[in-house]
């Protein structure tokens, strides 16, 4: 198969060629086909960006609807300011970081694009304008995976620091050593990770789980007894909308990381498709006989963990691998969210196991199923089902433990030191009167004043002030 | 006059409005609330973890009867919502002072 | 037999359910309602523009007991819904002139 | 003591607020009830099919009061509330046996 | 007009193509300009397929809306799963029996998709992992259009299966006899049906009817007198934004039908928008003049009229043409929704005078209209308004006959199998209380533990079981 | 830079171009490579287009969260009705307006475009339809624009006119005079507005301005003292998710607008990123030390701020200036939507900050930051910060207000002509009630039946009628 070069060349070199397109313009647009597969290229790439971008929605309905109605306009505010600011971020230093002129020292590339280099109409086969587009919409997905296990407790000017953070530091330095061409990426048996299971769904995921840990549980989660309490969602037509919609986002994930528009696109979605359904139906039957009933946010984990499990293998496997990753995807959801309940780590919408723990099983399973030359792997029937042995799983293993290791201790710093500083958690009278007034101003749902009494009441039987500072005084009359 | 309060099963609410009505009473007030008593809530799953809910929704009704018709309602109300299962639920009376229609100033017995 | 009313801060009504129970209370009948008085409510901003939000949020209890019940009940309430600030609310008792058990027909006492 | 217990019509809470206020009177309980009377409901149509709200959504009040305040109360929620038109809804006064601060422990009238 | 050609070509010699290039691997790979059009009609295809796929969230918006809040968990639930278990079962059978290959008797192509085949990465116009992902989406709409006729009262369980078979088994049957290439295709007058008004819609819009006969009405759904009782949805908000996803859908589900790129896509995307939105002015003015003010639920019933009607005919007719059968479509969904309320077929959402009513209105209309060579006709001027006499009619009488018979009598004694098997109705007492506690463990619009009681109250109040067996015990205390 | 003569072409010709391509059929399509990009550069137009057109359920959400549950469903009509019925208009008489034959004093093009013209298959770059397509999703959006400053007391037969008109009418002069090569485009210095800061959004920000100004404010929505007293919204999550749907349907609006596949198509989507999500955290700090809190809904705002700023200038300025403009953007709205309440003018959702105000800021900046050649400007560095002195502020200047004076003047009269005819505003016991039962039948949000009694209560407790007459009858027992 001829992709191997293509997802090689993205891989290794891609630092450099972004380097060299800068310096040498003017190409590729002779040739009236070359030049309608180059915009066909970029078009379709950026599409996929599109694609990738609409997952906040779907992440910010998932997270909305699991959680409670008094903390829902705070949980929209995450979802949209961790997007935002993360893709500025992103273009001050993060993508530098990233994705820099590898090698040469001072040679960055990418530092402050906002204000540099992305204007060339030239690249090979991606223009930088493109690269950036599709790379901002992965850093933002890894940032705003956090937000879920971190929600209802956490103050919002706090999650606003983090998410800077996470973009513009932490995830940037995943790339450079993977996608960036860094040392996994030139290891004798190369880290292989396609769309990102690791790079991006496992960064938030791991990120996710130091946010929960050092936040601690939400009051009233765990019982006197410990005994993990359901505090359920409040919407659970928002939390299957927004995995509908990252499922159709992740049509652009899957299919885009192939940075090009090639004949392997639609085998790229078809797997996607298939691993993500046998992982919803999976989810739903294993939760069904474990706990008696299928519960529909499971079902919808299921799903998604479908998805993340075939974002790393899915160029390198074949269709019916692709069925089975998912539905072990869908498997491993289930007890892992029972798991980190038992545990003691309070993550309202399963972010920790559906993006880090299932996004480690996709990327392992590479190590098993792969039999394309596919994202860096570097040849054929890697796989140890395909009588690869076992290199591709060392390198598979030391690629999910580095990662593991720098992003649980660099994200886990980060929540340290905002906790020691600004502070990581709202008192228990907000968190028990819900985010959204004492940080926003005003509830995510509002009642009409023109219902409960309109303002004048107020004048008539209230004093100026709030309900404040506890007071001795006595009687009202 | 008796103001006749009514915890009753929700589901109970229509075949009561028609007793109530049958036996002459010309209007009634109606909430909802969370019961607690011998009839426990629902054991639900979410997520893998079991939780007690632990009211059970009941409707409480309001009657404001004149003294004659007073025993009838509570008659009404007590067969029409009889299931006979844990849960059915109280009738409370309570002797009522005064009563008022706001639209016609009418006081007493008149005000019902 | 006497009911009592309490208007209580709701993150209170755990407490104050313990205590009911602890005491020997067997039910109550609880709702959501919105208290006018000298807690004032919060200032919100929405949009940039300020507003009052003229209740409070309070949970509203009623409890059927027996008269050699009525005062330990009350009791237990006020210690158990007790903070200090204002807006602690109020515990309102009222006679009962007769009671119900729906499910067994039981009258008076027995329907507590 | 006297509990008065008013159904209104939504739209006039606001005024009965100010006229008990401006005659002495320093808090309330309000929350919403559905209310069955002579005032029907509307007819409301749905994918071609026309079906009668049955009940007229009401605020209900609560407010206790001093005796010596009761009637002046009365007297002001019937003022404010009135519109002279069907469905202006109800007062009724109950005799109150005691009532609690729960803030400061008072009984009886002071607790008011 | 050259179309003709191309979808004669993708019509009757579909399998047996698909076939050959499964066998014939590299093709068409040399030139570039060439090339670029290959990669550019897949990729379309794909993107076609992802906005299909998207009409799932909103064929499960519409149903949550127009239905009760004591059931949303449930069917968000139905929505998810007949989604993912319907592309699985598509691909383990459904596709084989729809587009296996043909004549040859054990030629069968597409078994056990997920096994092989979809691999190659040649195929003229289409890769076989395109034309699988776009006609699963399409599979997954006919499965999810019953859903909503029978929503408040069917069992999970037992919509599951249902689910299961009817993209396993009716759907590909139906696809065989049309599109597969069979009979209904080589008749003299060959049947037309450019995208499934009938294929698809009528598919799911007669399967409905069959589930909601055999379920019967919804409790309070008509009143002593017989008279139908309005049972209004829960959230008009969900129901529009429904309708506008699938509005945005149908442009992949339409254009996307071409199965190509090529001039003529941006024009079966306009007649589709016309149509839609003639459909829903339509209904409006219709639906105002019939009941005094018009309906919000009724004027999107009335898009989906209008783009359902026009699903068959889009490629055979005239752009004011396109008006006119919108128009109708949202003229009949009017007086149809209120029939079926009369017959005392109860369906909350109108899914069956939407996709199966109006849909064989669209398929017939082709026999009117049609002027282009399209779609199977094999000929110009077929429309009867066009001087192309019955013979287009006939055939499309047969059609929509035929299929309507198939349709009934498969779906009516599945239902009929399950009801007398694992059942198919929830017991009363469930459907009182709405679905979604008892089949899924919890409700959609979960309340906040900590707002009214937080469970220790429960321990104080209540005994250890459940509300459950009627018991004859005393006192209380 | 290229770009220049690709848009130049598309303004000053485009109707002449459309004329000519009736006449003359068949060209380019020999060559495959040619061909190829054709079918590229119509299919991105359309897929552009349908991106557009789904910022319709964006406009929906974002008013029907910022507005009262009580108006839910009137809201979401009102959202389908100006897209179904604005299209339809657009059709029949708008587009010709718009971008009828030019100069040629009978050779319209486009009347009825529903008859004849746009089912021709060649076009250069575009073909008839899919620049209608394209077009009518702009037409859509400038008319649902104002719908959100009319929220909640606007009566829906008036509203259902009004839409008429504008798409009909107002927004086709302007299309006319600009994009259609009018004498705005025929200046010695033309205006330039690449994809409609003024065009579209001002259109709908100035039209909406008027609405709400002939409307009046809201009941309750300010104090006897005259204060400003907020009305909170019902649905925050309502809010953001629209926003998002908003930001995804830009990805449309402004590289769209290219009207052509093309390399700088990118570029494009990239400054459209960055400026809105500057505009979305610039609205959140100024806005969060303004108010001492960040509200949510503001930060919504500045991200379609952001974007609406950019919509003019994202062809001709730099990435960094777009961060820049967006920002600005963002800071413009958090007092301007303070401002309009200062002025008593009620805009529930902000519409006439967003698209009015920021639009013509967007506009403006071009004099200040252009230094590419594009869309009119015939020249680089146009901008006074290139040395482009004051030429192109003149003109920029002219243009937005004679923009101004058109719209308001013609938009004025039509509100007024409403109000004299049909009447404007509901009842204020309708604006009490909620305009959802008495305009459309039944509540946005029902309540099940079987729950607050059941139907046959009413038969027991009510006579036959409803409340109406004032009655001085007596007691009623
Ligand atoms: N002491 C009480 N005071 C107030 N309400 C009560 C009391 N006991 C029961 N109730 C109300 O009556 C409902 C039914 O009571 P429960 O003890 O469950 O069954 P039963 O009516 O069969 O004895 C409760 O849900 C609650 O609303
Ligand atoms: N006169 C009254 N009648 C009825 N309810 C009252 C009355 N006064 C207060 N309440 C209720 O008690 C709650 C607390 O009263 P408030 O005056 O705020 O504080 P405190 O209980 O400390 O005096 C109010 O929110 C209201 O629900
Ligand atoms: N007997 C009653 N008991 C309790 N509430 C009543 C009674 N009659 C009327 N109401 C309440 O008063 C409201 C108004 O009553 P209705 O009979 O409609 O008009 P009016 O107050 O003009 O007589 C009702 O909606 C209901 O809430």
């Amino acid at each position: 198969m001829k992709r191997a070069k293509r997802k090689l060349l993205m891989g290794t070199a891609l630092g450099a060629l972004l380097v060299l397109v800068v310096a040498s313009p003017a190409m590729a647009q002779e040739d009236p086909g070359f030049a309608t597969q180059f915009v066909l290229d970029n078009l379709w790439i950026f599409i996929a960006g599109v694609l990738v971008f609409f997952m906040q929605a779907g992440f910010a309905l998932v997270e909305a609807g699991l959680t409670r109605s008094k903390n829902v306009a705070n949980i929209m505010m995450k979802n949209l300011m961790d997007m935002s600011a993360g893709v500025l971020a992103f273009a001050l230093v993060g993508f530098a970081i990233g994705f820099g002129g590898s090698e040469l020292l001072g040679g960055w590339f990418g530092w402050g694009l906002g204000i540099a280099g992305v204007e060339e109409t030239v690249g090979d086969p991606l223009l930088p304008a493109t690269f950036f587009f599709f790379q901002a919409a992965f850093a933002a997905t890894a940032a705003t995976i956090v937000s879920g296990a971190m929600a209802e407790r956490t103050k919002f000017k706090s999650y606003f620091v983090y998410s800077f953070f996470i973009t513009a530091l932490i995830y940037p330095v995943v790339l450079r050593w993977t996608w960036g061409g860094g040392w996994l990426a030139q290891l004798e048996f190369p880290f292989s990770d396609f769309a990102g299971s690791t790079i991006v769904h496992a960064t938030g995921g791991w990120a996710a789980m130091m946010g929960a840990i050092i936040l601690g549980p939400r009051i009233g989660k765990f019982g006197k007894d410990g005994k993990p309490r359901a505090i359920p969602g409040h919407n659970i037509a928002f939390v299957v909308l927004g995995a509908m919609i990252l499922f159709i986002g992740w049509f652009g994930f899957n299919p885009g990381s192939e940075l090009l528009a090639d004949e392997f696109v639609p085998q790229l979605a078809l797997k996607t498709l298939l691993a993500g359904c046998a992982g919803a139906v999976t989810a739903m039957i294993v939760n069904w006989s474990k706990d008696g009933k299928p519960d529909v946010s499971i079902a919808a984990n299921g799903l998604l963990a479908g998805l993340v499990a075939i974002t790393a293998p899915v160029g390198a496997v074949e269709t019916w691998a692709a069925i089975v990753i998912g539905a072990i995807g869908g498997l491993i959801v289930v007890f892992s969210v029972s798991m980190f309940d038992r545990l003691k780590i309070d993550d309202p919408v399963g972010a920790i196991s559906v993006h880090g723990v299932v996004g480690t099983w996709g990327t392992l399973s590479i190590a098993l199923f792969a039999v394309y030359d596919d994202a860096f792997l570097g040849r054929e029937n890697a796989g140890l089902f395909y009588g690869g042995g076992l290199d591709q799983l060392w390198t598979q293993l030391i690629f999910v433990l580095v990662h593991f290791v720098w992003v649980t201790v660099a994200a886990g710093l980060l929540f340290l030191a905002i906790k020691a500083t600004i502070g990581l958690r709202v008192s228990p009278e907000e968190e028990l009167a819900g985010l959204d007034v004492e940080e926003h101003g005003s509830p995510g749902y509002g009642h009409d004043p023109a219902h409960v009494g309109s303002g004048v009441v107020t004048a008539a039987f209230s004093g100026a002030g709030r309900e404040p500072v506890p007071t001795s005084e006595g009687g009202n009359e | 006059m008796k103001l006749i309060i009514a915890f009753i099963k929700p589901f109970k609410l229509e075949q009561v409005g028609e007793a109530l009505k049958s036996v002459g009473v010309s209007g009634m007030s109606v909430g909802d609330i969370s019961g607690f008593g011998r009839q426990a809530g629902q054991t639900e799953v979410y997520r893998g973890a079991e939780y007690e809910v632990d009211f059970v929704p009941k409707i409480r009704l309001e009657v404001l009867v004149t003294d004659d018709l007073a025993s009838v309602a509570v008659d009404a109300i007590e067969k029409s919502a009889h299931t006979g299962e844990i849960g059915d639920g109280k009738i409370i009376v309570v002797s009522v002072y005064d009563a008022v229609r706001i639209r016609t100033g009418e006081r007493g017995a008149d005000a019902v």
